[in-house]
């Protein structure tokens, strides 16, 4: 019993971690309906540029991690700037394997400046241990379930009850009409790109404590990212919620009740019958397409 | 008539290569070339003809890769274990296709991402059949034939020479048919697709079981050419840079297909020279191929060649056929 | 003539709470022009869509020539002779002219792959049967000369004119034209409604859906008018116009006034 | 009010627009009607700084507007219904609302423009949660008109409005047209359907092929042979 | 043609060159690194000290980003293009046997200090040859010592789903058992795998004597750091792969009281006797103390600089006569022998972290 509730907690603690890689990716996602695949090159260099900060400059973790994501943010304009911007009216695969030029680039680039070797990134939390009725919780994860719970908040906000999020959609759907209505567009499309990399880097300076840092990092964190995105559906944090927990929880239990080697077979196979079943993702709008 | 000329000293060019220029490395470049024009073709099919942007090729690769492999280990012919490896591959094709291909845009492409690592984890950790991690070695060669006992890489070359070939008039049949029509128009409009009486599942999941069927044979050439197989080669990297291929090369063009594959091989392997920049060279030069030419190689050419048409030769209308007008479209 | 082509029984679809189709049951004779108007929201647009198989209704039957098509899909349905043109312009886009009524010969081709392949006699044979049949099409109805124009490039009332003509494509002899005139001028319309005429008297039977009045009445044989999904009225162009609930719904008193 | 002298506007080497002049009064309503490819659409978007023009200038309340940014010139006051509607059909109709209320600060009034909105067009409230792109084609440009509304503009570029309406819708949009221009919006009008157009505006020009080619009191046009044989059929 | 003919001296007389392929890029770069640094030192030395017989030695690096294709086409690429007259490499063993189809059919010896798969040193391949131990050599030592010396009898494993981590396994499970030993329970874990609570958890309630981690340092790091935090309390066992100076770092000093196998230790020199010299210009030029893959590359950079030296040049075919020849050639990592298969005996250590730092604390010999 003990044992499955650590498990349920051990995933709901990962899936939480999940939902946090996925929010700005699903920001991204939904609003400028395009697959980032830098999205985890993003979260990578937001891990690199807090390890920087905290150990090359002796700055304390919490005020690393809005540096980076500060940092990462204006990285993700200048990355809009310069590969997707001019691909704007271009077909969506474009943007995509524009993405991936991204990604190649960022890991490289780190590697080149930081070399190759594995670090770590030092937080107050990480040697925290919580013991709760023989279960046992670290430091690091119940901050990292804190503060994606405070960002998804601050996001559902942002989305939800101000403007800019519609103004958001509105520019990914139609640019000329969305300036018609006195949208500014580029300033949305920058907006949206600095909230999503400073969530990228986020996650990054948040789990670079719990797993460590190094130039191939991110390539795991956009599958992640994309498997609880679809889950949920695009675009939406709600979904993106859920969907990082389902799958936290899905590989927590079929690797501690079945087989770790297919954990993640399994993980891939929830999500492909949940888009077969739903195929909007859980919380996605099905729209039949009207002729 | 003036294609099939250029097309005809296109593959005169390629038979006498290897014979006036007998460097082994080139070679082996051509044919690391030519099994990626042949990945890429079929690529072509499901996500240039049709649209469907697939981000799990690998899986079919590396089907017909081990299919072939193991077959072959087992005593089955070569040449036998190629025509059961497409046949395998088809058939996963099939079965994957057949659910997968109810999605659309982005929820397709991350669908197939997932079965391209479900197929890679299965590859990994079927021990008893694939060794898994362990790797397949051991394949043996192909049987001799025609002359060829592929001792000397220029057999190779010449077997994937051709393959790529059947590839092209294959897909050039599809194009030129009612199949490459109906797939066009469902890239275009599904729902206009359907309303002209095109059967959009149907040549959806065709496309899609082609598809893997040649990604299968490409496969299996690839396991009796390098003879040594590991599941690390059929992941998600290896979907992307085939796909990265056919971009650069041009969504939906045979040319640009053949273009994209043999580029990208000869660039790679030219990046070299530039050691641990090579990576980063790599990156920015996607981005800007996308940027400066959204079209592909196949679509700069289209404009290089149109624009010579025009100013040079001061041709007249063309004439309209199918193939020859759509500028994603031109006919190898 | 008497025989009807097109029926329907109770045919009704419903999209979360709404019932933009309700229990609807027309039918419709060969040979005519069957008009179908209502306002903006009625469902007219669904009926056709319920009728081409890309919606599937939540209850009802469709015959065609008696019979049951409720549940075939649209691409079946375009091969027994029924096709249809869209409100929102849908031509390929980037696509010229030319292919985009070849396209509609498809179900017709009837050559298998394995002929395609190899470029067989019958391959040969059905596609330049295919090309002949499309430019016979465009040079019937004048569309000759663009060719090999960038269909969606066109001015809206060539849009259209292509539409109908890819839809002739098909084989078609049952013909759905939903707001063929919306954006023409008047001299456009004119010419327009020519070309249904035509179109009927070659045998066709049409089933058009349209807010211009004057192209209502002027080609009409029967109306049938749809207002939140149900069936109002149906009869002649005068019975119609003459229901006051028709007015009040769908005519209105601009148009009511200039008639009186 | 709006002052648009000697307009050039070219794509690549198209001329769409060949030295357009036009002028509109406060309150008024101003036609323009013109074959299909004549300019009117992209004189409309130029006024509303969707392109930018070769030459000229464009006048509103007399200061320059030639070449500011659109989201400024709505700022300004001019709202532009496009052609074709243009409705954001991934969002809901209260989402499409909202957003051409993107720049209104006054919360309070805000509302009620809300409410008045729909009681114009009552099938808006019913539709409010469904994705704008399921809407009826009538009712998408009930929608956009009220998108428009929302941004309380002073003058009004209306593109086609009655394109596949209901003879009883056409009576309602030109209803509303009429209750805007009461309210005191300026409407520039463009339209195939000309005989309503000159019937609901003062004023009219005839565009062709980039030129003004005619213009004048609506009444007076309407019984011009030209524009009887070319618009009014 | 094939390469057989050729001399394979990279053109120039006055010189010899070798290819080197190692990932540079992606993945295992962090690795790939050791390997580049030991062999820039060993070719550095050889070539101050005048070369091989007053040859000088060229070393043309390349990277195969850990991709089996890759070194296939890097490979294919020295041989015909470079001319190299052998090869080094790889470290990944996928690569290394993908290269290995290359090697064999060109002709040219192919010497790999890094990859650690059973089957590469298989029969039937004339010319590759390595000079480290295999898989199924460490798993088994490490078993014997930990049942034997160590008392461990019930251990649970968890292993990198890779060639590594399975042989590891298998092999120290089959030895265990063979002991009267049990094991618990295999987990098997994937490479760039971050969270391993669910393993951890499972293996804590069936209260192993201890753990053993068949994997490398990124996870291995990963496990014990997860493993402290759910307070679980064992010994913990591990191959080669962590002999890392990083791995304790990474572990943020949960690896603190690990037991692990390691081919090399700096300054282990009542082990390796040889090493005293390197180990210090390893230190000079790279401010850091080398790994077990600097040593082992640097010793095979001495060995192909041998086997030219008998050869007399560059020649493929008497290099590969060569290097079946030599015996008992002395290395830092001990003296090389190659048997029929082209494997070379190497023996291993334990050793225990302490205060951060490996500390020897016995060899294979020590459970015979
Ligand atoms: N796929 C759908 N999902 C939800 N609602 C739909 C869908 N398709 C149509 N509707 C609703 O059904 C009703 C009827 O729509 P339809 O398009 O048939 O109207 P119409 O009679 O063609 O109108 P118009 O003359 O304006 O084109 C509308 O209220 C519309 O919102
Ligand atoms: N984006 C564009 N690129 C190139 N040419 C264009 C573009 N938009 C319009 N044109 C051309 O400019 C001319 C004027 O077009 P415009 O859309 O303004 O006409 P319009 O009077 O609004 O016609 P309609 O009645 O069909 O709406 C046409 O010849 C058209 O083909
Ligand atoms: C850790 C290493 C000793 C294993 C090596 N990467 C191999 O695959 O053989
Ligand atoms: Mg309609
Ligand atoms: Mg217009």
């Amino acid at each position: 019993m003990i044992e499955f509730l650590q498990q349920t907690v051990n995933g709901f603690v990962i899936g939480s971690s999940y939902v946090l890689i996925a929010l700005g990716l699903t920001l991204i996602f939904g609003m400028l309906d395009m697959i980032n695949f830098a999205h985890g090159e993003l979260l990578m260099v937001g891990a690199f540029i807090a390890v920087g900060l905290a150990s090359g400059l002796g700055l304390p973790y919490l005020l690393a991690i809005p540096l980076a994501m500060l940092i990462v943010g204006v990285l993700g304009v200048v990355m809009e700037r310069l590969a997707f911007k001019p691909l704007r009216n271009s077909d969506r695969v474009n943007l995509m394997v524009s993405s991936l030029g991204v990604s190649i680039i960022l890991q490289n680039a780190v590697q080149l400046i930081w070399g190759p070797d594995p670090r770590n990134l030092q937080s107050p939390f990480t040697n925290m241990q919580i013991h709760l009725g023989g279960m046992v919780l670290n430091g690091q994860r119940l901050f990292v379930v804190f503060v994606a719970a405070l960002l998804i908040g601050v996001l559902y906000y942002v989305i939800q009850k101000t403007k800019i999020g519609i103004a958001m959609r509105a520019c990914a759907f139609d640019m000329e009409t969305a300036k018609l209505m006195g949208i500014k567009a580029n300033r949305i499309i920058i907006m949206t790109f600095a909230i999503g990399a400073g969530l990228a880097a986020s996650a990054g300076t948040l789990l670079a404590p719990i797993f460590s840092v190094y130039p191939t990092m991110g390539v795991m964190a956009t599958m992640k990212a994309f498997v609880v995105v679809l889950l949920g559906g695009i675009g939406n944090v709600t979904g993106a919620i859920a969907g990082g927990l389902i799958l936290g929880l899905v590989e927590t239990y079929a690797a501690g009740y079945w087989s770790s080697e297919y954990k993640d077979v399994i993980s891939f196979v929830i999500m492909i019958l949940v888009l077969l079943f739903k195929p909007a993702g859980l919380f996605g709008k099905h729209v039949q397409e009207k002729v | 008539m003036n294609k099939k000329l250029l097309a005809g000293l296109c593959l005169l060019f390629f038979v006498a290569f290897p014979i006036v220029f007998p460097d082994d490395y080139f070679i082996h470049i051509l044919v690391m070339g030519g099994i990626n024009v042949v990945l890429v073709l079929s690529l072509n099919l499901i996500s240039g003809f049709a649209g469907q942007v697939s981000l799990g090729h690998a899986a079919f690769f590396g089907i017909g890769a081990y299919a072939s492999a193991i077959l072959s280990m087992n005593g089955i012919p070569v040449w036998v274990a190629f025509v059961l490896a497409a046949v395998i591959s088809a058939v996963s094709g099939f079965l994957i296709g057949y659910p997968v291909l109810r999605l659309r845009g982005h929820f397709f492409a991350i669908a197939t991402l997932g079965f391209g690592e479900i197929v890679h984890l299965l590859i990994n950790n079927w021990v008893d059949v694939t060794r898994g991690p362990m790797g397949l070695s051991g394949i043996p060669k192909p049987e001799a034939i025609f002359g060829l006992d592929f001792s000397s890489k220029t057999h190779y070359y010449f077997l994937i020479l051709a393959f790529t070939v059947s590839a092209i008039y294959f897909s050039t049949r599809i194009q030129q048919s009612k199949m490459g029509r109906a797939l066009v128009s469902i890239r275009t409009d599904e729902i206009t697709a359907s309303a002209m009486g095109v059967n959009v599942a149907y040549y959806k999941i065709l496309a899609f079981t082609f598809s893997s069927a040649i990604a299968g044979i490409a496969g299996a050439y690839y396991a009796h050419f390098v003879l040594f197989l590991s599941p690390e080669t059929f992941k998600l990297a290896m979907s992307i840079n085939v796909l990265l291929m056919l971009l650069i090369g041009g969504m939906g063009s045979i040319l640009g297909s053949v273009l994209g594959g043999l580029f990208i091989t000869i660039v790679s392997e030219y990046l070299r020279t530039f050691a641990q920049y090579q990576m980063l060279i790599y990156g920015v030069l996607i981005v800007m191929v996308v940027i400066f030419a959204p079209k592909g190689l196949s679509g700069v050419l289209e404009k290089v060649s149109g624009f010579l048409r025009k100013t040079v030769f001061q041709k007249s209308q063309m004439k309209g056929g199918y193939s020859a007008h759509e500028p994603t479209h031109s006919a190898d | 003539m008497s025989q009807p082509i097109l029926r329907t029984d109770d045919l009704t679809i419903k999209f979360g709470g709404i019932t933009a189709v309700d229990r609807v049951s027309i039918h419709i004779k060969q040979g005519q022009i069957f008009g179908l108007i209502g306002p903006n929201g009625a469902g007219k647009t669904t009926m056709f869509n319920l009728l081409t198989g890309i919606y599937k209704p939540t209850a009802g039957k469709i015959y065609f020539k008696g019979k049951d098509i409720t549940s075939l899909k649209t691409h079946e349905i375009v091969s027994l002779g029924i096709s249809r043109t869209f409100q929102n312009i849908r031509l390929l886009k980037g696509h010229t002219v030319f292919q985009n009524v070849l396209l509609a010969t498809h179900h017709k081709l009837r050559y298998s792959f394995v002929d395609a392949l190899f470029m067989l006699m019958k391959f040969r044979q059905s596609e330049q049967q295919a090309e002949k049949l499309v430019n016979d099409l465009m040079s019937k109805y004048n569309l000759s000369g663009l060719r090999d124009e960038i269909a969606s490039d066109l001015p809206q009332g060539l849009q259209r004119k292509v539409e109908i003509v890819r839809a002739l494509a098909t084989g078609a002899e049952l013909i759905f034209l939903d707001e063929p005139a919306a954006g023409l001028n008047p001299a456009e319309t004119a010419e327009l409604m020519q070309l249904i005429r035509q179109l009927r008297d070659e045998g066709n039977t049409i089933f058009l859906i349209e807010h211009d009045m004057k192209l209502v009445k002027g080609i009409c044989d029967e109306i049938a008018v749809l207002h939140f999904g149900q069936l109002l009225d149906q009869g002649t162009y005068e019975k119609v116009t003459g229901n006051q609930q028709v007015v009040q719904a769908y005519l209105g008193r601009r148009y009511k006034n200039a008639q009186s | 009010m709006l002052k648009v002298e000697n307009l050039q506007v070219n794509y690549g080497n198209v001329n769409a627009l060949k030295g357009v002049s036009l002028h509109i009064e406060q309150g008024e309503v101003v036609t323009l009607i013109g074959s299909n490819g004549a300019g009117k659409s992209t004189l409309l978007k130029t006024i509303s700084g969707l392109i930018r023009p070769k030459s000229g200038s464009i006048t509103f309340q007399g200061e320059d507007i030639t070449r500011l940014s659109p989201d400024v010139i709505v700022a300004r006051g001019i709202a532009h219904v496009p052609e074709g509607r243009r409705i954001f059909t991934n969002m809901t109709v209260m989402e499409n609302l909202k957003i051409g209320a993107y720049q209104r600060r006054d919360k309070d009034q805000l509302k009620a423009d809300y409410e008045e909105v729909f009681s114009l067009f009552p099938i808006l409230r019913d539709r409010a949660e469904q994705m704008a792109g399921t809407l009826s084609g009538g009712e998408q440009q009930m929608l956009a008109l009220s998108r428009a509304l929302l941004s309380k503009p002073k003058l009004l570029l209306l593109d086609e409005p009655s394109l596949g309406l209901a003879p009883v819708m056409v009576d309602t949009v030109f209803d509303v047209i009429d209750q805007v221009r009461k309210s005191g919006i300026t409407i520039l009008l463009v339209e195939q359907n000309a005989h309503l157009a000159l019937e609901s505006s003062k004023r009219a020009y005839v565009l062709e092929t980039g030129e003004i080619k005619l213009s004048g009191d609506s009444q007076a046009l309407m019984e011009d042979s030209r524009i009887v044989e070319a618009y009014l059929g | 043609g094939c390469g057989s003919q050729q001399t394979g001296s990279g053109g120039k007389a006055d010189s010899v060159t070798i290819g080197a392929i190692f990932p540079l890029t992606g993945g295992s770069a962090y690795q790939g690194k050791s390997f580049k640094q030991a062999i820039e030192l060993a070719q550095e030395e050889i070539n101050a000290k005048g070369g091989i017989n007053g040859l000088k030695l060229n070393i043309l690096f390349e990277d195969d980003k850990g991709v089996p294709a890759e070194g296939v086409n890097a490979a294919q690429k020295l041989i015909t293009q470079n001319k190299v007259s052998a090869i080094l490499g790889n470290f990944n063993s996928s690569v290394t046997l993908a290269v290995r189809a290359v090697t064999e059919r060109e002709k040219v010896v192919q010497l790999t200090p890094g990859s650690t798969a059973d089957s590469i040193t298989e029969p039937g391949h004339k010319y590759m040859f390595r000079n480290l131990m295999p898989n199924s050599f460490q798993g088994p030592e490490l078993a014997k010592y930990a049942t034997k010396k160590l008392n461990l009898k019930k251990v649970a494993i968890i292993a990198e789903n890779t060639d590594y981590g399975r042989s590891g396994a298998e092999q120290y499970k089959k030895t265990t058992e063979s002991l009267g030993g049990k094991i618990l329970a295999v987990e098997y874990y994937n490479q760039g795998d971050k969270d391993f609570y669910a393993q951890l958890t499972k293996l804590k309630n069936l209260n192993p004597e201890g753990v053993f981690i068949a994997g490398l340092i990124t996870e291995g790091a990963q496990i014990l750091k997860q493993a402290r935090d759910l307070g679980i309390k064992t010994q913990w066992l591990g191959l080669g792969g962590f002999t890392n100076d990083k791995f304790f770092e990474l572990s943020e000093g949960a690896a603190e009281g690990m037991i692990h196998v390691s081919y090399f230790e700096p300054e282990a020199y009542q082990y390796f006797p040889q090493s005293k010299e390197f180990v210090e210009n390893y230190k000079k030029k790279y401010g850091v103390g080398p790994d077990m893959y600097a040593a082992n590359s640097y010793e095979a950079v001495y060995i192909l600089a041998e086997a030219i030296k008998t050869a007399g040049g560059g020649d493929r075919e008497k290099i590969r006569e060569a290097m079946s020849k030599i015996k008992d050639l002395p290395g830092v990592c001990g003296p090389t022998t190659f048997d029929q298969n082209g494997q070379a005996a190497k023996g291993l250590l334990f050793v225990k972290i302490q205060g951060g730092k490996r500390v020897p604390i016995g060899s294979e010999k020590d459970s015979k």
